[in-house]
Formats: C-alpha cells, sequence, structure tokens
C-alpha cells in the first residue's frame, strides 16, 4: 500500500492540480463558473489528498531518498530532477494537510463572487499555486526550484488580487509581487554564486561542492539566500507585505499563504544553511537566532496594535516564523559547532512548529473568514457576541488561539517548548557570544508567548464575546457544512498534533539527523526526554487536566447546594448598558502598546469636547486617536523607493527632446570610444 | 593611391569645405558649400581612377557628379526658394567657439587617431578626412536647422566615401549605384520631411525648435 | 506510602488554599492594628458561596459559564507536579516549569475570557490589564525558573529541589536573585500589591476582581479558591526551590519536613502582609517597570550561572 | 533559389499593392497576408536546406548561413503577425475616421519593402549591401513611423531618420574600413564576402579592425539602440503605428545587432576577443541599466514597450558579450524577445484603439474591457521579463551563470536592473489592467484580427518556451560560432 503510494501518489496528485486547472479554465471559458469553481477545489482536495498519502508513505516506510529521473524543457536538458527526502516528504505533508482543508473549506464560498469575478481564473491558479508548492519542495535544481518558486509567487499574486476590482486589493497585490520579486532577483544571485563554483545548478553537485567554494563566496550565497527566503517567510523587516497581501486574498488562500506558503522558505532555509552548507559559520544560525527574535516579538506587538482580524493573523505570521526562526538557528549553531544531538533536536522544534503553525493558522485564517463572509467586514470593532449567533466557528478559532498561544493541551505547547529547550540548551553549553544571543532568543519567546496570549484574548473577545458593536455582527449566519469540515479537520488535527507529540517528535528527529554530511546518529533519542534530565508527557498533561476539571465538577457536585441561576442584565452602574460601553479591540490592548511605545511609536490624539466653555469641569465627549504608523514603510521602503526614483528621474532626462542632443550623444561616445581603445 | 597630391587637394578643400560650412549662416551658401565639396570628391575619384585604371570609381565619379554636384544641391535650391528658408536657424555655440572646438577636433585627428593608423596607411589625406568626418558630426550637434542637418549627413558621406577611396578600397559600379541610389532616395525623403515640416510649422528650418516635445515625462 | 504521599499532595493544594489566604490576612489585620477574621474565615466564606443562588449576564456566553471550571481545574491539574511534600511527592511528567507556566497562563487565558464575555466595562479593562501583566510577567517566571534549571540541570520542581539540596554555598547568589524574580512575578500573577489589590472593589485600581466582578455563587467560589491555589503553589514553589533547605535532607522524618515547609509558608505569607501592610499600590504604567525588573534579575541570574 | 523567392515576394506584393484602385483594398489585404505566408515558407525551406547543407549560395552575392536562416525564422513569423494586425488595426481606423483608403495603400507598400530591406540584409554575403540594405530599412520606415501625419509623429520620423542616418553612416566607415583591412590582406574586389572575411580574419590589421569596429558598434548600435545612441527608439515605437512598432522592436533591432555580432565575430579572430567583450557588455550593461530606471518611472506604455526593448538589447549584449552558452542562449533570448514583443505591442495597440491614448494613467480596467488582449499583455510582459515558464527565463539565467564566472560584479548590477524593470512593469500593468474600468467605453475587442496574431505568437511562444526543435538547436548552434 505504501509503496503503491509512492509510487503512483505524486504523480496523481500533480495529475490531479493540473487537470483542476485546466477544467476550470474550460468551464470557465464556457461561463460555468459555479461548476468550474467546484470542480477545481474538488480536484484541489483530491490532489492534496494524494499528495498526502505519498508523503506520509515516504515519511513512514521511504527508506531511502525517493529520485525522479529528467527530460529536458526548452533550451533546458535536465529540468525537471525530482528528489523527495523525508525533509521533502514532510514539507509536503505539511502543504498536502492545508491544502485538503483549505479546499474543502474554499469549495462553497463562491457566491459572492459570481457575476463579478472570474471564478475560471481562480481555479486555476489555485491549482496551479498548491502544484507549486510542491514542486518547490521536491524540486532537485535550481532551474525547477527557480521556476516553482515564481510560480508559487506569480499564482499566490493573482490569487490575492483577485478580488481585483477592489482598490486595496490591487496595491497589496503589487506591494506583494515586487517584495517577492526582489527575493527572486536575491535568491537567482545565490543560485549563480553556487553555479559559479559547482558549475552546475544541480542540488546534488552544489551539495558536494559547497565545501571547496571559497568562505567569502559561501558567505555572499548564504547572505544573498538569506534576504531572499526571509522576504519570502516575512521576516521583519522584509515582512510588509504580508499584512496587506494575506488579508486581501479570499480566506482559504490566505490559509495557505500563511499557513504553508511562508513555511517553504524555512524550508529552503534547511536545505541551504543544514543541507548545502553543513559547514556554515555558526554566526549564521545566530543571525537566524537574532531574526527570530526581532520577528517574533515585533511580529506579536504589532499583531496587538490591529484590529483587522486579518491583518492580526497576518502579524502573527510574522511572529510565528520568528519562532520558527529560533529553532532553526538554534539548529545551524549546534551543528557548526558540531554537537548533532542538540541540532537535530533544534530542528525538531523548528519543523513541529512549522506544522503546528501551519495547522493553527490555516484554522485561524479558515474560522476568521468565516467571520468576514458572515458579517462582510474585517473589522474586529464592529463583531461582537458572534458566539452566539456561530457557535461552531468560534470554538473552532478558540481551538486555533489557544494553540497559537502555545496553552497546552494543544499543539502550540510542544513546539514552544521544545524551542525553549533548544534555547536554554544552547545557554548552558555554547561558547558565550552563542550564549548571549540564545538568551536573547529565549527572552523574546518568553515574551511572545505572554503577547500573544494577550492578542488572542483580544482577538476572540472583541470577536465572539459580549455583545453585538456593530450591525453587521447581528445578522451573522454560521458557516457552511463543507466550511466546518474544513476547520474541523484542522482543529482536530491541533488536538491530536497536541496529544501525539510523543509519536510525532521522534519522527521528526529522523529529519533532524537525515543530512548525512553530519555525524550520524546512530540512537534516535527521544527529543521530549533528549536534553538533560527534562521530562515531559502531554497525555499526563491532558489526564492531569481532565482529572482536574472532572475533581471540579465533582466538587461542585458534592457541595454546592442546588441554587437557583437567574439570567439578568450585567451590571451597568445604573445607566443604560450600550455597545459602545463594551472594551473595543483596541482599547484592550492600548496599555501594551503604550508600554511598547518606544518601539512602536504609537502617536496619540486626544481631543475633548466641553458642556461648559468656561469651566471646563464637564466633558461631553472625549476622543482619542490612537495611530500607529508603518515604520519599516516610512524608516527603509520609502526612502529606497524615493532613491530609485531619483534615479530615475536622472536617467529620464536623457531624453531631452533635442535632436542636436542626441547627435551630441553619438557625437561624445564615438570619441570616447576612440581615446579609451587607442589610450 | 591616396597620397595623390590631387586626391589631397581636394580631402583639404572637402575638410576645408566642412570648416566653412560651420561658419556660415545662409542656407543657400550651405548647398553651395556641399556642391563644391561634392565637386572636390568627384574630382578625387576621377583622378584616382586614372591613377589606377579602375573604371569602377570612374563610374562613381560620374554618379557622384550627377546626384551629388548636380541632383541634389539643384533640388535643395528649389526647396529653399519654395518655401523662402533662406537663412539658416542658429546655432548653439557662436563662431568663434565653434572654431575652437573645431581647432580641437582636428588637433584629435592628427595628434591622436592618425598615429595610430599611421603604421597600417600613411596619407596626409586621412587625417584631414577624419576631421572632416568630426566635423560633420559637430555642424550637426551645433546647427539647429532642418536643412544643416540634412546638409551634415550628404557631407559626412561624401567625407567617408572619400575616406575609403584614399584608403584604398575598390568601388564596384554596381555597389555606387546602390550607395548613388541610397542617397538619393535619401534625399527624397527629406525633402518629404521638409514638406511635412513647412505644413505641420509653416516653417522649414526653424521647425526642429518645435520639434522638442517627444521627452519623457 | 509513595501513593498516599501523590494523593496528599494532589489534595493538599486546593484543601490548604484557603487558610493561606485566612492566614495573609490575618496577619496583615494584626499588622495594621486590626483583630482580623479567623484564618480559617476563607473556608466558610467559601461554603457560603457555593449555597448562594447566582446571577448570569444574560449576554455571557459558554466561556463564561465554564471558565471557573476550567480556571479551577488547571489549578487542580498543576497541583500534580508541585513539591508539596518534598522532592519525590510530584509526578514528573507534568512538573515541568515550562508546563506550570504555561498552564498557568491557561488559566488566565481563560479567566480574561471570561472578564470580557458579559460586555462590561469592568471585566473588558480587567482583562485587557490581567492580560498586559500576564505578558509581561511570563518573562520573569520564566527566566527566574530557567536560572534554576540550568544551575541544576533539571527541569522538573522536584528535579531541582533534589539537586538543590547538595546546592554549593556559591549557588545562593543566582538563586537569591532568582527568587527575587519569581517573587516579583509571584505578585503580579496573583493579584498582590503592589500590582492589584486583592480586596478591593474600587474599580479605578483592580484588575483581579474586575474581571470576576459578575461572577456570584458556586463560580465565584470556585475563581476565587483558583485565585488562592494559585497563590499557594507559587510560595510553595518559592519555598521549596528558592529556600531549598529541607529536612529531608536533614534526614529526619517526614512531620519535621512538613512542619518546615509550614513554617516557610508562614514566613513567605508574612512577607506578603508586610508589603501589602506597608506599600501602596503602583500606577498601572509602573507595573511594567517592575515585571521587567523581575525579568532582568532572571536574566543576570542566568548570567552568573552560564558563565 | 528560395532566396531570391524570398527577396522577390515582398516586391512583388508591394507593385501589387501600389496599383490597386480603393474598391480592392481587401486584395491589399490578403496580398499582405499571403505574402507574409509565403515568407513564412520560404524561410523555413531555407532553414531547411541551411540545416541539411551548411550555407547555402544563391549567388556571389546573396547566401543563406545559418545566422541569416535562424533571423528569417522569426522575420517572417513577425512579419505574418503584423501583416495580420496591421489589417485590423488599420479597419479599425478607418472606421474611426483617422485614415484614408490612399494612405493604407501606401501603408502596405512600404510595409512590404520594409520586408525587402531586411531578407536582404539577412541573406545577403557581402558586408556593403548588408549596410545598404539596412540603410535602406531606415529610409522604408521613415514615412512610416510619421504615418500618422501628426506634429508628435513628423518629430518622431524626422529623429529616427537623422539619429539613424548619422549612426548609418559611421557604420558605413566601420564597414568600409573591414573591407579595406580585407583588401590590404589580400582580398580582391568590394565584394568582399563574410565568408571571406572571416577566411582571412587572423590576418586582419588589429588596430584597424579595432577602429573599424568601434565605428561599426557606434553605428549599428544606433540602430540597435544601445544607449546612448538609443534617443530615435522610443520616440519612434510610441508614434509609429503598431504593426510597425512590433516589426521595429522584434525584428529590425536584432538585425543590427546581429550586423554588429557578424563584425564581432572576425574581429575577435584578428585581435584579443576582450575588446569586443567589453564593448559589448559596456554597451549592455549600461543600455540596461538606464531603460530598467526609465521603465522604473514610465507613464506612456508603448514607450514603456520599446525601453522594454532597449533593456533586452543590453541583456543580448551582454550575453553575445560573454560569448559561449550565453552567446547561444543570447541567439534564443532574441527568438523569444522577437516573437513576444510583437505581441505586447499588439496588445498595446488594441489598448490604444480601446482608450484612444497611451497614457498610463488613463487606462483602468483593461481586463474588464478587454478579456483577452488585457491578460495576453500581462502574461507576456511577465514573460518577457524573464518569470519562469517563459522561455526568457531559462536564456537570462544562463546569461547570468555564464557572466558569473568573469564578471560577478557586473551581473549583480544585472540582476539589480531586472528586477528593477519588472517592479517597474507591474506598477504599471496593475494600474492598466485591475481597478474599475471607466464607464463611457464599451466592452469587448475590436476584430478578429486584432487577436489572431496575438494569439498565435503566443501559443508559438509557448511552444518554443517548452520545446525546442533539433533542427533550431542546430541552425543556433552553428549560428552562434559565427559571431564569436
Amino acid at each position: 500500500m505504501a509503496l503503491f503510494f509512492i509510487q503512483y501518489g505524486l504523480w496523481t496528485a500533480f495529475g490531479c492540480f493540473a487537470l483542476g486547472a485546466t477544467l476550470s479554465v474550460i468551464l470557465g471559458a464556457y461561463k460555468a463558473e459555479k461548476e468550474s469553481w467546484i470542480v477545481s477545489h474538488a480536484l484541489a482536495t483530491a490532489g492534496a489528498v494524494a499528495a498526502l498519502s505519498f508523503s506520509v508513505s515516504a515519511l513512514f516506510f521511504g527508506e531511502k531518498l525517493s529520485y525522479y529521473s529528467s527530460f529536458p524543457i526548452g533550451i533546458m536538458q535536465n529540468l525537471i530532477t525530482l528528489r523527495v527526502d523525508i525533509l521533502a516528504a514532510f514539507f509536503i505533508a505539511v502543504i498536502s494537510v492545508v491544502a485538503i482543508a483549505a479546499s474543502i473549506f474554499g469549495s462553497g464560498y463562491f457566491k459572492q463572487y459570481l457575476g463579478t469575478y472570474r471564478l475560471g481564473h481562480f481555479g486555476f491558479f489555485y491549482n496551479l499555486f498548491i502544484a507549486s508548492m510542491v514542486l518547490v519542495v521536491i524540486a532537485n535544481n535550481a532551474f525547477l526550484f527557480l521556476l516553482a518558486w515564481e510560480g508559487m509567487a506569480i499564482a499566490s499574486y493573482f490569487l490575492v488580487i483577485f478580488e481585483r476590482k477592489v482598490e486595496e486589493n490591487v496595491g497589496a497585490g503589487m506591494l506583494y509581487i515586487l517584495i517577492s520579486q526582489l527575493g527572486v532577483a536575491f535568491l537567482f544571485g545565490a543560485f549563480l554564486v553556487l553555479y559559479r563554483f559547482s558549475g552546475s545548478w544541480d542540488f546534488d553537485v552544489i551539495r558536494v561542492s559547497t565545501g571547496s567554494m571559497p568562505l567569502l563566496f559561501q558567505n555572499i550565497a548564504l547572505a544573498l539566500a538569506l534576504i531572499g527566503l526571509a522576504s519570502k517567510a516575512g521576516v521583519i523587516p522584509l515582512h510588509i507585505w504580508l499584512p496587506e497581501a494575506h488579508p486581501a486574498a479570499p480566506s482559504h488562500v490566505s490559509a495557505l499563504m500563511s499557513g504553508v506558503m511562508i513555511k517553504t522558505a524555512i524550508f529552503m532555509m534547511i536545505r541551504f544553511f543544514i543541507d548545502f552548507f553543513p559547514t556554515a559559520h555558526f554566526s549564521w544560525g545566530l543571525i537566524l537566532l537574532g531574526l527570530g527574535a526581532v520577528s517574533s516579538i515585533l511580529g506579536v506587538l504589532h499583531a496587538l496594535t490591529e484590529h483587522d482580524i486579518k491583518r492580526l493573523l497576518a502579524f502573527h505570521s510574522v511572529e510565528n516564523i520568528g519562532i520558527i526562526l529560533l529553532g532553526l538557528g538554534a539548529s545551524i549553531t549546534f551543528f557548526s559547532f558540531g554537537l548533532t544531538l542538540f541540532g537535530a533536536a533544534a530542528l525538531v522544534a523548528a519543523l513541529y512548529h512549522t506544522v503546528n503553525h501551519a495547522l493553527f493558522k490555516a484554522l485561524l485564517f479558515l474560522s476568521a473568514g468565516s467571520v468576514v463572509h458572515a458579517t462582510g467586514t474585517r473589522n474586529m470593532e464592529e463583531y461582537g457576541g458572534l458566539i452566539k449567533l456561530m457557535p461552531y466557528t468560534s470554538a473552532m478559532f478558540l481551538v486555533g488561539a489557544v494553540a497559537i498561544s502555545g496553552l497546552p493541551p494543544f499543539n502550540g505547547f510542544v513546539s514552544e517548548w521544545l524551542t525553549f529547550q533548544s534555547l536554554f540548551a544552547g545557554i548552558a553549553i555554547l561558547p558565550i557570544v552563542a550564549k548571549i544571543v540564545f538568551l536573547v532568543g529565549g527572552a523574546s519567546l518568553a515574551f511572545t508567548g505572554g503577547l500573544a496570549a494577550a492578542c488572542f484574548v483580544k482577538a476572540f473577545g472583541a470577536t465572539f464575546l459580549a455583545r453585538s458593536r456593530g450591525h453587521v455582527s447581528a445578522h451573522a449566519h454560521e458557516a457552511s457544512a463543507l466550511a466546518m469540515t474544513g476547520m474541523g479537520m484542522l482543529a482536530l488535527l491541533c488536538v491530536l498534533f497536541g496529544i501525539g507529540s510523543g509519536t510525532i517528535a521522534p519522527i521528526l528527529m529522523r529529519i533532524g539527523s537525515s543530512f548525512s554530511s553530519h555525524a550520524a546518529l546512530t540512537a534516535l533519542p527521544d527529543p521530549l526526554q533528549g536534553l538533560g534530565s527534562t521530562a515531559f508527557s502531554m497525555p499526563a498533561i491532558i489526564i492531569a487536566l481532565i482529572t482536574g476539571l472532572l475533581a471540579t465538577g465533582a466538587i461542585v457536585w458534592m457541595w454546592a447546594g442546588r441554587p437557583t441561576i437567574r439570567i439578568s442584565r450585567t451590571w451597568d452602574c445604573g445607566v443604560t448598558l450600550t455597545p459602545r460601553m463594551e472594551i473595543t479591540a483596541t482599547g484592550f490592548s492600548r496599555s501594551i502598546i503604550l508600554i511598547f511605545r518606544g518601539l512602536l511609536k504609537p502617536t496619540s490624539q486626544t481631543s475633548i469636547e466641553y458642556d461648559d466653555a468656561q469651566s471646563h469641569y464637564f466633558t461631553k465627549t472625549k476622543t482619542v486617536n490612537l495611530g500607529l504608523p508603518d515604520l519599516y514603510r516610512d524608516r527603509i521602503y520609502v526612502p529606497i523607493f524615493a532613491l530609485i526614483e531619483r534615479g530615475a528621474a536622472r536617467a529620464r532626462r536623457i531624453q531631452t527632446g533635442n535632436l542636436n542632443t542626441y547627435l551630441l550623444y553619438i557625437f561624445i561616445t564615438l570619441i570616447v570610444l576612440l581615446v579609451w581603445t587607442f589610450r | 593611391m591616396s597620397t595623390i597630391p590631387l586626391v589631397v587637394l581636394c580631402a583639404a578643400s572637402v575638410f576645408a569645405l566642412t570648416l566653412l560650412m560651420n561658419i556660415v549662416r545662409k542656407n543657400t551658401t550651405l548647398v553651395h558649400l556641399y556642391l563644391l565639396q561634392s565637386l572636390a570628391l568627384a574630382v578625387a575619384l576621377t583622378s584616382m581612377s586614372f591613377v589606377e585604371g579602375s573604371s569602377g570609381l570612374l563610374y562613381a565619379a560620374a554618379l557622384t557628379l550627377a546626384v551629388k554636384v548636380v541632383l541634389a544641391p539643384a533640388f535643395f535650391l528649389r526647396l529653399i526658394r519654395k518655401y523662402e528658408a533662406h537663412f539658416s536657424a542658429a546655432s548653439y555655440i557662436n563662431t568663434p567657439l565653434s572654431l575652437l572646438a573645431l581647432t580641437a577636433i582636428t588637433v584629435f585627428s592628427y595628434a591622436f587617431l592618425y598615429p595610430q593608423i599611421s603604421g597600417y596607411v600613411r596619407s596626409p589625406s586621412i587625417p584631414l578626412l577624419f576631421a572632416a568626418i568630426f566635423g560633420t558630426l559637430f555642424l550637426m550637434v551645433n546647427r539647429r536647422g532642418a536643412l544643416a542637418a540634412i546638409i551634415g549627413i550628404l557631407s559626412l558621406e561624401n567625407a567617408v566615401v572619400l575616406l575609403a577611396a584614399s584608403l584604398g578600397i575598390e568601388h564596384a559600379f554596381a555597389l555606387e549605384l546602390a550607395v548613388a541610389f541610397d542617397i538619393a532616395v535619401w534625399v527624397a525623403i527629406a525633402a518629404g520631411f521638409l514638406g511635412m515640416m513647412q505644413r505641420q510649422f509653416g516653417a522649414i528650418d526653424s521647425a526642429p525648435l518645435a520639434m522638442t516635445h517627444l521627452t519623457e515625462e | 506510602m509513595e501513593s498516599v504521599i501523590y494523593i496528599l499532595t494532589i489534595i493538599g493544594i486546593p484543601l490548604l488554599s484557603p487558610a493561606v489566604l485566612g492566614l495573609i490576612r490575618k496577619m496583615k489585620a494584626l499588622m495594621q492594628s486590626r483583630h482580623g477574621a479567623s484564618i480559617f474565615q476563607p473556608y466558610l466564606d467559601l461554603a457560603k458561596l457555593f449555597q448562594k443562588n447566582e446571577v448570569i449576564s444574560e449576554d455571557a456566553s459558554w466561556i463564561f459559564t465554564f471558565a471557573p471550571y476550567i480556571v479551577f481545574g488547571s489549578t487542580l491539574a498543576i497541583a500534580w507536579g508541585i513539591p508539596l511534600l518534598g522532592t519525590v511527592a510530584a509526578l514528573p511528567a507534568t512538573g515541568d516549569f515550562l508546563v506550570f507556566v504555561y498552564l498557568i497562563a491557561l488559566g488566565t487565558f481563560f479567566l480574561a475570557l471570561a472578564g470580557m464575555d458579559t460586555g462590561g466595562g469592568f471585566g473588558g479593562f480587567g482583562s485587557s490589564r490581567e492580560m498586559t501583566f500576564a505578558a509581561l510577567t511570563e518573562g520573569g517566571l520564566i527566566f527566574s525558573l530557567a536560572g534554576v534549571a540550568l544551575m541544576t540541570g533539571a527541569s522538573t520542581f522536584a528535579g531541582m529541589m533534589s539537586a538543590l539540596q547538595a546546592a554549593p554555598l556559591f549557588a545562593y547568589l543566582p538563586l537569591s536573585l532568582s527568587g527575587a524574580a519569581f517573587f516579583l512575578a509571584l505578585l503580579s500573577e496573583n493579584a498582590r500589591y503592589p500590582v492589584d489589590n486583592p480586596a478591593t472593589h474600587l474599580e479605578l485600581t483592580m484588575v483581579h476582581e474586575a474581571m470576576i466582578l459578575e461572577y456570584s455563587g458556586k463560580r465565584l467560589a470556585l475563581m476565587e479558591w483558583a485565585a488562592g491555589n494559585k497563590l499557594l503553589m507559587f510560595i510553595v514553589i518559592f519555598a521549596n526551590i528558592f529556600v531549598p533547605w529541607s529536612p529531608a535532607a536533614l534526614g529526619t522524618s517526614a512531620v519535621a519536613a512538613l512542619v518546615v515547609l509550614f513554617a516557610k509558608i508562614t514566613i513567605i505569607a508574612g512577607t506578603i502582609a508586610l508589603i501589602e501592610s506597608t506599600m501602596s499600590k503602583f500606577r498601572f504604567f509602573r507595573v511594567p517597570d517592575l515585571l521587567f525588573t523581575s525579568f532582568v534579575l532572571g536574566v543576570i541570574s542566568i548570567v552568573i550561572i552560564v558563565l | 533559389m528560395t532566396i531570391f523567392a524570398l527577396l522577390i515576394t515582398p516586391v512583388l506584393a508591394a507593385a501589387v499593392s501600389a496599383f490597386m484602385p480603393r474598391e480592392r483594398q481587401r486584395t491589399i489585404e490578403y496580398c499582405a497576408v499571403v505574402a507574409g505566408a509565403v515568407e513564412v515558407f520560404l524561410a523555413l525551406a531555407i532553414a531547411h536546406s541551411v540545416v541539411a547543407s551548411g550555407v547555402v549560395h544563391a549567388s556571389s552575392l546573396f547566401a543563406g548561413d545559418a545566422l541569416g536562416a535562424f533571423v528569417l525564422l522569426f522575420t517572417t513569423v513577425v512579419g505574418l503577425a503584423a501583416a495580420a494586425q496591421s489589417v485590423g488595426h488599420l479597419r479599425e481606423e478607418m472606421q474611426k475616421g483617422i485614415l484614408g483608403f490612399r494612405r493604407v495603400r501606401e501603408y502596405f507598400v512600404l510595409f512590404h519593402l520594409f520586408f525587402f530591406a531586411m531578407f536582404a540584409a539577412a541573406l545577403t554575403a557581402s558586408p556593403l549591401i548588408m549596410w545598404a540594405s539596412i540603410e535602406a530599412t531606415t529610409l522604408a520606415t521613415a514615412f512610416l513611423i510619421s504615418f500618422y501625419n501628426k506634429p508628435s509623429a513628423l518629430e518622431a520620423g524626422w529623429k529616427h531618420l537623422i539619429v539613424n542616418s548619422v549612426g548609418l553612416l559611421l557604420g558605413f566607415l566601420g564597414t568600409l574600413l573591414f573591407i579595406n583591412a580585407a583588401g590590404s590582406a589580400g582580398a580582391s574586389g568590394p565584394f568582399v564576402t563574410w565568408e571571406m572575411l572571416r577566411a582571412m580574419a587572423g590576418g586582419l590589421d588589429p588596430t584597424l579592425i579595432k577602429l573599424a569596429f568601434i565605428f561599426c558598434i557606434v553605428g549599428y548600435g544606433t540602430k540597435v539602440g544601445f544607449v546612448p545612441m538609443h534617443t530615435w527608439l522610443p520616440d519612434a515605437h510610441s508614434k509609429a503605428p503598431v504593426p510597425i512598432s512590433s516589426l521595429l522592436s522584434g525584428v529590425l533591432l536584432n538585425m543590427a545587432l546581429i550586423a554588429v555580432l557578424r563584425f564581432r565575430g572576425i574581429a575577435n579572430s584578428a585581435l584579443d576577443p576582450v575588446f569586443t567583450q567589453h564593448l559589448l557588455i559596456g554597451f549592455g550593461v549600461i543600455s540596461l541599466v538606464v531603460a530598467a530606471l526609465i521603465i522604473f518611472g514610465q507613464k506612456n506604455y508603448k514607450r514603456m514597450l520599446a525601453y522594454s526593448s532597449i533593456e533586452h538589447m543590453g541583456i543580448l549584449g551582454i550575453g553575445f558579450g560573454i560569448g559561449g552558452i550565453a552567446a547561444i542562449a543570447g541567439l534564443f533570448h532574441m527568438l523569444y524577445h522577437a516573437l513576444l514583443k510583437p505581441v505586447l505591442f499588439f496588445c498595446s495597440g488594441n489598448f490604444f484603439l480601446k482608450y484612444s491614448s497611451t497614457k498610463i494613467a488613463r487606462v483602468r480596467g483593461a481586463l474588464t474591457l478587454l478579456p483577452v488582449s488585457g491578460l495576453v499583455f500581462f502574461a507576456a510582459l511577465l514573460a518577457v521579463s524573464g518569470v519562469p515558464p517563459s522561455g526568457i527565463f531559462f536564456t537570462k539565467l544562463s546569461i547570468l551563470a555564464a557572466g558569473m564566472q568573469e564578471y560577478p560584479l557586473v551581473m549583480i548590477v544585472v540582476i539589480i536592473a531586472l528586477a528593477l524593470v519588472l517592479a517597474g512593469f507591474l506598477r504599471s500593468i496593475s494600474h492598466m489592467l485591475f481597478g474599475e474600468a471607466p464607464e463611457d467605453i464599451p466592452k469587448g475587442e475590436a476584430n478578429v484580427w486584432t487577436l489572431v496574431p496575438i494569439i498565435s505568437l503566443s501559443v508559438l511562444f509557448i511552444i518554443l518556451s517548452l520545446y525546442i526543435p533539433e533542427a533550431l538547436t542546430r541552425i543556433v548552434g552553428s549560428a552562434s560560432t559565427l559571431i564569436q
């Protein structure tokens, strides 16, 4: 069975995606919009299921690496070379799980687009998007990789601007594709440097030739790759596209982008820093760690400032990428010090958080999507009380919120715990420079966890709890059955990945120790038991929690009388409660914003209207405007942009419009060349 | 053969006429100078053909005489009368400075360019003709008028042909025919453009002053 | 014998926690020259609340209804891992210090949600403040305990405790720094002075009380009791980890161990009472300074330990 | 024989068109399309015999070698597409009352003559005839560029004429110097052929060849559109009728570049190849950078496409400059660019027909109004800037990779410039295609003639991106030996 999946699963998957894309376009062309949507999503689901079966089989039963042969395309002789190692299999699994859930979720949401947008196009790019993500992971040469990478970027760009009649979306897509192409340019550069010394685009050749590269060029290649990949992963300060693009896309696409697309960058970082360059200097690990620390803490702080639910989630992606980078950076550092066991364990932390974040972020985006769908707005200040109208969705969001806050017994806790362990281990055993950076990483992780919890209390509270604050949320409706299925799947997995951590961690450990270039680990220890005398058992925690809850119930049952319960109004101090008296999302996070004003630079404007003009004793209205400037845009991007614009203006001046000048150019060119030649 | 005294004299006169073109203000004079320059070219080609005994050069001389000395100048003079464009549009830098620039060009040709290729071919006409080429280029750069541009290109062509001839390139009749035809067509097209300018702007020579709108922004 | 100790540990915390609350109140009263209620008054309060009728807001959802169970239940779950009666008497599976911190956070999470659920102004602001403090406390809490973990090479409380029995003298410098950090986190997490006033319903100052303002009857009882559990657990950890002299190491009987532990708890409770009698509550925006102080102390301690 | 057939076809077509009366406008149009088809066929035949037997000699003056056959392949294909597009475009403009019949006839006559000149340039064995043919293309296009008889069109045509004439005269001098060098090395007769030049290239005087090559690269480089001699190019491309712009960009520039490269192949044997390498890479980089900067801030979509052509000539200059693999990749790049750029210009023509403006700011929601042209324009713009799976992606990467060995710093500049180009494209395109379309403009494409060429060229491009016939590879392989 497993062999069957390994043999045919991948091709079936690509076949399904190709068929889905084609059929979608064809049906769309014949005005069968609805059908094209459903068919494309169904085939995307089918393809993802096939990919999942393939990857899980490969993960569990694939003894050796799987190779696929090559054939020429265009001017390229060896374009299609694929290689599936267990790292790739793992990422395919992550991609396909989220793709299944997102596709099932999305298959019902087309009514709002009917007549306005071309659904056939959506299905095409949707399938292309998923297929190219899978391809990114298994490509075994730089050409194919870049091809798939670009395909991923372009397809997702079209998905972002799918609602192209909305001005904001077009702008968001623009920013996204710009940053994305910038990143590609850097990756280009990285591969070109590698090519220069290996003479090949093939990853297998690159892998063995990196050792003989001059140190300077190794570091140049790594730096270029890091910038290129960081821009895709959304590492601060290259994250600015993320909070723009993710909200603009339809929700199940946001789930895919945030849940898995940005992870492909993590995948490639592992390839570069651990697989290609096993001898990378430890400072690369520390750099990644530092980036992770900055991204996680700033990401969560920016998330706190948001009241657009999807932007909030997008900033949490920045934060979680930061956490993943903490693990990855630690892993690279350990590996470069020859601490293979610790390195593998830290990589497990990173991988575990990768899959966890994919699960709960996709879950959150999907449930946020059904909220947005039900209310028609992304503004949390207009929500409120949705838990009564959308009980299922709210439960799903709650699962996601608890998981992403890293609270037991869900999966988020496991990976945060693993990351902490790696960082503490590094603090304990590494040289002093590394110790300090690890300490910073640990500190940021400690604060990030708490702030994330605060942020999701705000998000969940403002969205689902208490009374409705705007008329939009008063008429919300529960998500459709398909949507529920998609969300439920992910929520279940969030729980399972928490409970089953004892099973999953050893599998990931195999990945962590799979890189042949590192000293082989003969016996793979359980990472949950691995470092020092630490101990951790999720089942035990769950038993404890369940016992605690049962005991509580028992206590109440035994001791409490049978008092009557009266349903009444919230205590209102004698005035009539209005929705305006509830705390707002902005108000909730105001204190944290003010505490971190040094980092966030909020602008606060207070305007007060008085009842009596003379004495100013009684205020009539008081308004506080809390503004948050986009620091990265203002301080980094705008100046760079202005610089290019200045250059462009200067270049434009070449075209003076005067014929004599043009002839002068030719004259001068001629003279200059003559002088240069015969100097 | 480029050392034939008559050829050198012709080369010198081509150069001198180029200098003069840079100085004169009237369009009719410009055309007349071009006529003289073409004549010098024809004379040079003829003399070369006699020395060489090559009939190709003789045909070339005859074609030059027909197209460049007779047809083109007559045509342009008629246009000038028709469009009443006797005076040329202004130049960018004044005459003394122009002469200074021309001096620099001449020095460049003699002192820099000629020593490079003198190992290959030694002839006093080479630097003169290079200077003439740069001089016509300078003419086109410096003068704003449409006619000046046209005459500049034609006289550049003269200088190039004479340079090639004095370097010793053999001329075939077919080639000369093609080139002469090219020039004839070119003149016709240029005249067509002059006509369009007259229609669009009401004046041919100052028209380029109005044609500076195609810029970025 | 061991299973008896386990069970005692698990039920010991909820059993004793009201008494500790009463003890602090009593000592506070004495310091303020009042008689004060009996140490056992909290038991009576709880018993009474369990019998009372309840009012639940019409705006509230199941979150409000179930939060008390989760909050209280999570304290019971944490209690499994707390070495109340000595090193053996804690389950290592849940005794990891990070598990402790995050389970505490789980309770706080639902407590804050419940605060927001009724839609009143108090609950919302209480939640906002609570989450602000909780987020900032987490750094100090984790780092104070991580210091000990790094020093002892153990990450469970039981492991730390047994390792600390034989701690060399110079270990007491970082230990005391970590202890100070932990103590500040203790004050913040348990809504104590100078972060919060546990005994007020003055709207401008309250944090914890604001969140549970809408509760009544048995749910209020659970919330209050859970708060007591949490306080006791923090005190026990402080007593066992940061004041690690234990009779078990001295080779005396279990009774002696209990006596020593109670003595330590009393002293800590006395310290809390002393702080509450002598200090005034901090302004909201000065509290972060305190919490960052706690964090920095933890960091300094780690730096001393690992360098 | 096929060579003369190919040369005569456009002349015949021109003659037929020139004498058609008003009622027979259809005949002129069909004549153009049929001639285009015949030319494609003949070009294929020439290519076939070149593959089979190397150089095909027709007379002492005309011969088809691999390079010529390669260029002819895409020249004729683009010519056919442009003929079809011309029919659609001019019909639409006649309907709008912009043009009359006589102008249309004049257009087609010049169109055929233009092609005659290009075929002659590609097929001649003599450098001098090649020069004359390229000069003839300038003359043939002069009136086509100022076709609309507006002041701005006149200005563009005038500048094109003067700048190119000056440039080509310098090129003439360069050509003559090459021949002269050959003459003193023993060749006789004015009609020195490329083959003779190549055969004796090793014995040519290096100093003279250097001088000659400088004149050639500046001269023909003007026609190629290398910065800073490019100044005529954006004006001419933006003011000419769309099919002509597409031909200028897709075919003529390449023809001039091929001329430079043929001289370069000879110069490389006579002197250290580094000389021509530096010159080509230098012009390439300058062109690329300037074009990238101007594209980034461009406000006119036809000019944007024109600068994109300059940018691609820059890339080609770099690729051919580096040589080796990069030269082969460069030839493929030339092919891809030649197929794509007309598509872009045709689409921009459809935009212009719809919006009556070439300002980017005036075009909104094109995807709604022109679903096919809009989509193809977007896709082609991405493809031309090297977004995979476009063939240009592979050629660019190959060129960059080859350049990385010797000129890593230059390649970094190139990468940045390329990123800038794409950024500029995306800025413009997302404004043009998306958003709400103006209310007052009717929806829908103009007529089928304006769509067929776009789609067929795109399909051809896609096919060639993914699959390259063996014969084409061989032609390119042997062509690349002629230019380095």
